[in-house]
């Protein structure tokens, strides 16, 4: 009967550019993606600080990069990919926290995405007004 | 019953092993009623048109888990999708991702058996206790904290959802991982420490990369990936904690 | 089952994505756009002196280094992800470059920022 | 031939079969257990179950009520003994189900919550929100998995017993996955396969729940109980006949005619109040409320659709929050499937076939006439619901009986050997053979399908609510009709791997055995009881000819020959069947004379 067994022939598909297949996968890898741009953005700061080491001249130079018309456009850019992170972040925040219950009902995700939301808005409006 | 008037195409994904190298689309013109669910469009396919096509179902409520597959690339029960919502437009059915096919619509589910086995799914009890004594005592308080994740019809849709399986079948899954937490989280339960060896391992949460899909597409509302992450921080903890008090919280 | 060492990477990335989130925007419009390009604000803001007087606090140092450090490390494991995404699997290459790089980057930072 | 030796084996892995093997398992854990069943534990029927079990619980209450309910609610067929014995495990099963896991609903201080169902006199069905079977289903299944003697045959369709030496001595099942078949040696078997649903054609069962242990156990003579008595329960879906649970009405739903009447108040279930009340209005058995429905569209106060005549279900006035959290599948079936918002219309519902009273007979101790072979759950006919089962009392039966089933098997496998394997497994080899036979024989000519809806509609024709002997009759010709075509059959998949094309035609042969043995039954019994009404001046019920169980035999190739039985009466004896105030008066009246009598 051995033979039979043989009829069995499981098809395995392949996960070939699977991130295409759904617009959900699309939008997780474009959040994936942000990091990129944020890492670049901490390679940037990173520079700068090795200029501020190596005295004002150095970091001037640094500073002028900065104002140039692509580095301005690729830090618009990258306020972009920020932005998305930061909503991308609490829209996942709801799936990294505890239950929550107030008074025996389930805090609802959106709540808890929406305070995120909120709550990262005022921090980085303090941070500007504190930075003016 | 009402008359027949409209018609939909469906395409259904072919695959049998004795006779097809691989899998190819075969396409059916089915007549159907405005309450009819993708899987009464295959009943009728394998009833009046084609006795060949296998897929699995039985309960045609949503509740026994078996019809799940992918519609239009979505993965969905066949019992709870309704042939309405894709009229006038065509049809496309297919076995759930991320499982190898083991023919048409179906697919081999034994790894996701064996994984639903190895993560010890029942109540390891705190306090053992007599059936003289009668029930455990659970507030609905208590209850509410595993309630949700005790609801997994096993249907895998979330697996057919989540890449992280696709790539890599060794990671124990979103509906497995949301059962193992749905014990942890039991009042009555003690065993969490048993299951936890696998919790921090690379095949439990930290497999997971927080797709979240898979919490999208569960028709029961379970939320795996709330399950998985939500243990993340507890399972990062429990690393760190591990160095300071060496037989620290939950092993 | 063994343990996964995930734990590590995974709370810089998680601290580096909150940070991110709650101040990154704040930070990238400052000093990417409105310094450089004199909108709303005027050069002096990032002036060499205040920069350096800046760096010589403590605390300065330190938000510094956290900005620095823990974007890096959460654009990392994210990186890391992504490359098994696309089907590269994790080995001692994808390791050394998502994890050796920002480690690399974490010394170099520490190594300047702290003699200022 | 591939053969596996088991102590015990056991067909069906719903709650029946579930808790039979965990029973095994705990009675000693030495002996070999072998599951089987076609589809993979969690999805066997007892997964659809929604209002809940019962089991006595509050102070008030008391076993000799639940007792009283069943057994008046069974229309006095119920074997007295048996239901004695079941009232008083109830409980105690449900408490094990509790300490395994299973997340009953609960009270503020979190003990154990009841619901009111109908024919129960006072509230005592556990409940898990409006998923009760399937919270018990999966914790078994997964309480299952502790226990390593339990060696799972998962998706293996079983075709036969092998009798031999007048015992039955393992069965033949067919791999899904490959179509190859095994053969299961063992010392005694237990049957749990599940009810016949799926011979009627509008019923709540699953695809699979389709009378293969019945037949199989028919086919070797051992009689098939009470199987006239089909319950029909009276608010399914139209057209699909999926189920609205009786907890509906248990949560206080009403049942509305066309003029929005409570019509039940017409029927001896009144008088119409606005609270739920035990046994009154919508808490009536299943019945009599199915009948009312019958009556009301004779009368033209029904609803015209394109499925038939409905009435409504209303649930509205319980509100949205309610209904959310107490009915919240019922709340999604009616979102989903008929686009009908509960909290804002009524529900269109008619009475749709949901459950099969009887089955396998039975003893007490769930032993068949036929030696080493058990039946217990929805397969078997054990006395238990008589002739008509009052809701909430199956979850218990399945959990009860496979219990004692499991113990009881253990015990006859321990008192026996394993005989010779040479002569059994030419007995599996010949099954093996007819088994294929089936898919690899040409030049039929029928379709299963075709003859499974020619049976369905028969069936609905001639032993639906109401019966009169023509339309039996002529039910019971249309099915010996298709008995003959079913022998030209064309299976037109002839391939090994997953081919349920083989496995539908199996199951169509099993239907048309269980069919044929409802319909004779029903032709044979000149009363009226329980879920058995007849129109043709048998309107009564006749307890000097029937107060007696249906026994019939297979006789071959033919239709079964039927044979009746004693009913086993202890404590109470045959009374007016009543509910709403009439069935208070009799209470009384009853208490009365025993008082002094
Ligand atoms: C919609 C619905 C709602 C219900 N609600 C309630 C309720 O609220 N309260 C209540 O008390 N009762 C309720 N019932 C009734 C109750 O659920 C069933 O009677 C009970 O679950 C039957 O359990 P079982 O284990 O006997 O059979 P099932 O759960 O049907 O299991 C049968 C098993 O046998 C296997 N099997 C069958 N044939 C074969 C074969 N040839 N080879 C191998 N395996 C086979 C199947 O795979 C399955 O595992 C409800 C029923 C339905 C349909
Ligand atoms: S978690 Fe949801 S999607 Fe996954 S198996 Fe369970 S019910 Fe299905
Ligand atoms: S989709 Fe997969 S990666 Fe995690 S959040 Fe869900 S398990
Ligand atoms: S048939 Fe049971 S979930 Fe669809």
């Amino acid at each position: 009967m051995s033979a039979q067994m043989d009829k069995r022939r499981p098809y395995v598909r392949s996960m070939n550019s699977w991130w295409k297949r759904d617009p959900f996968f699309v939008r997780y890898m474009v959040m994936e993606a942000t990091s990129v741009l944020v890492a670049l953005y901490a390679v940037i700061l990173l520079v700068g600080l090795l200029r501020l080491s190596q005295g004002e001249a150095a970091f001037n130079g640094w500073l002028g990069a900065l104002e140039s018309g692509p580095s301005i456009l690729l830090h618009v850019l990258i306020l972009v990919v920020f932005l998305y992170h930061l909503w991308s972040w609490f829209k996942v925040m709801p799936k990294t926290l505890p239950m929550i219950f107030v008074n025996g009902k389930k805090l609802p995700a959106d709540t808890i995405t929406y305070t995120g939301v909120l709550l990262a808005v005022v921090v980085n409006l303090i941070v500007l007004i504190i930075l003016v | 019953m009402a008359d027949t008037t409209k018609t939909i195409e469906i395409e259904v994904l072919r695959y049998r092993p004795e006779q097809d190298k691989e899998p190819f689309f075969q396409t059916y013109t089915v007549p159907f009623e405005d309450d009819w669910s993708v899987l009464q469009g295959l009943q009728y396919i394998k009833d009046d048109l084609d006795g060949t096509l296998s897929f699995r179902w039985s309960c045609r409520m949503a509740i026994c888990g078996s019809c799940g597959m992918m519609i239009d690339g979505k993965p969905r029960l066949a019992c709870r999708t309704f042939l309405r919502h894709y009229h006038p437009n065509k049809l496309r059915v297919g076995p759930l991702e991320h499982f190898p096919i083991e023919r048409d619509l179906v697919v081999v589910v034994e790894d996701f058996i064996r994984k639903l086995e190895s993560i010890k799914p029942y109540i390891i009890p705190k306090e053992p206790r007599k059936l003289e004594q009668g029930e455990y005592l659970q507030t609905p308080a208590q209850l509410e904290q595993f309630r949700q994740f005790s609801g997994c019809i096993n249907c895998m849709l979330c697996y057919a959802a989540c890449p992280q399986y696709g790539l890599d079948s060794k990671f124990t899954g979103p509906g497995v991982l949301a059962l193992m937490h749905r014990y942890n989280a039991d009042s009555r339960d003690g065993g969490r420490g048993e299951r936890m060896a696998l919790g921090h391992s690379e095949e439990g949460f930290w497999g997971c990369t927080a797709v979240t899909y898979c919490s999208e597409v569960c028709p029961k509302d379970v939320d795996p990936a709330n399950a998985i992450n939500q243990n993340k921080m507890g399972s990062a903890i429990d690393y760190f904690l591990r160095f300071v008090a060496p037989r620290g919280a939950g092993k | 089952m063994t343990r996964s060492n995930a734990p590590l990477v995974w709370s810089l990335f998680g601290a580096g994505g909150v940070l991110a989130a709650l101040v990154g925007p704040a930070l990238v419009f400052v000093t990417g756009i409105a310094v450089p390009a004199g909108i709303l604000m005027s050069h002096d803001l990032m002036s060499y002196q205040r920069m350096f007087g800046f760096a010589q606090s403590w605390a300065g140092k330190i938000i510094i280094l956290a900005v620095i450090v823990l974007f890096l490390w959460h654009a990392a494991l994210r990186i890391f992800h992504m490359l098994h995404d696309f089907g590269i699997h994790p080995g001692v290459a994808s390791k050394l470059i998502c994890f050796g790089l920002p480690f690399l980057c974490t010394v170099a930072a520490f190594y300047w920022v702290l003699p200022i | 031939m591939e053969v596996f030796k088991a102590d015990v084996a056991i067909v069906g892995a719903g709650g029946t079969g579930l808790r039979a093997a965990i029973a095994v398992a705990e009675a000693d854990p030495s002996l070999k257990v072998a599951l089987v069943s076609k589809v993979y534990p969690m999805r066997s029927h007892t997964v659809a179950a929604e209002g809940g079990a019962a089991g006595v619980v509050q102070d008030h209450d008391s076993l000799e009520y639940h007792f009283n309910d069943t057994v008046g609610g069974g229309d006095w067929l119920c074997d007295q003994d048996v239901v004695e014995y079941f009232v008083a495990h109830c409980t105690e099963e449900l408490t094990q189900l509790e300490h395994w896991g299973c997340p009953w609903s609960r009270k503020p201080d979190g003990h154990i919550n009841v619901r009111a169902f109908g024919g129960m006199k006072i509230e005592r069905t556990w409940f898990a929100a409006d998923t009760s079977g399937f919270h018990m289903l999966h914790t078994l299944f997964q309480t299952s998995i502790k226990y390593p003697s339990i060696k799972r045959f998962d998706e293996y369709f079983c075709v036969d017993l092998v009798v031999e030496d007048g015992r039955c001595q393992g069965v033949v099942v067919i791999e899904v996955a490959t179509g190859r078949l095994t053969f299961i040696q063992a010392k005694a078997v237990i049957m749990a396969t599940g009810g016949a649903g799926r011979v009627f054609r509008e019923n709540t069962n699953g695809g699979i729940v389709t009378g293969d242990g019945m037949a199989l156990a028919y086919r070797h003579g051992v009689p098939l109980r009470d199987l006239e008595f089909m319950q029909y329960h009276p608010t399914c879906m139209p057209g699909t006949g999926l189920l609205f649970t009786e907890a509906c009405r248990g949560e206080g739903g009403f049942l509305l005619n066309k003029d929005g009447y409570r019509f039940l108040q017409d029927y001896g279930l009144g008088p119409a109040e606005d609270k739920p009340r035990n046994k009154y209005m919508e808490l009536g058995p299943r019945d009599r409320i199915s009948q009312a429905i019958w009556h009301e569209e004779k009368k033209g106060r029904t609803i015209s659709t394109p499925y038939g005549e409905v009435v409504h279900l209303d649930l509205r006035h319980l509100g949205e929050r309610k209904l959310r959290e107490r009915l919240p599948l019922i709340y999604e079936l009616a979102e989903e499937y008929m686009d009908i918002d509960p909290a804002h219309s009524p529900i269109p519902v008619r009475p749709g076939i949901h459950y099969t009273m009887g089955g396998i007979y039975a003893k007490l101790n769930t032993e068949t006439p036929l030696p080493g072979l058990y039946a217990a759950g929805e397969c078997a006919g054990n006395g238990v619901h008589g002739a008509n089962r009052l809701g909430s009392n199956s979850l218990v039966d399945i959990i009860v009986f496979g219990k004692l089933a499991g113990v009881e098997a253990a015990k006859f496998s321990k008192s026996t050997q394993f005989s010779n394997p040479a002569a059994l497994e030419t007995q599996a080899k010949a099954v093996q053979e007819r088994a294929i036979g089936l898919v690899t024989k040409t030049g039929g000519k029928e379709k299963h399908s075709v003859l499974r809806r020619e049976m369905g509609k028969s069936m609905e024709n001639g032993c639906g609510i109401y019966r009169t002997a023509a339309e039996m009759q002529a039910t019971c010709d249309k099915l010996g009709e298709l008995r003959e075509r079913y022998k030209n059959l064309d299976v037109e998949d002839k391939s090994n791997v997953w081919n349920n094309d083989w496995l539908g035609a199996l199951e169509v042969g099993y239907l048309l055995q269980v069919a044929e043995v409802v319909a004779h039954s029903a032709l044979n019994r000149k009363e009226s009881r329980g879920a058995h009404q007849r129109l043709d001046g048998y309107e009564q019920r006749d307890d000097a000819n029937y107060l007696k169980h249906t026994l019939a035999y297979c006789t071959g190739d033919g239709p079964p020959r039927i044979e009746y039985q004693d009913v086993v009466i202890t404590k109470s004896k045959p009374g007016t069947r009543a509910y709403g105030a009439a069935g208070d008066k009799a209470e009384q009246e009853r208490k009365k004379e025993a008082g002094h009598g």
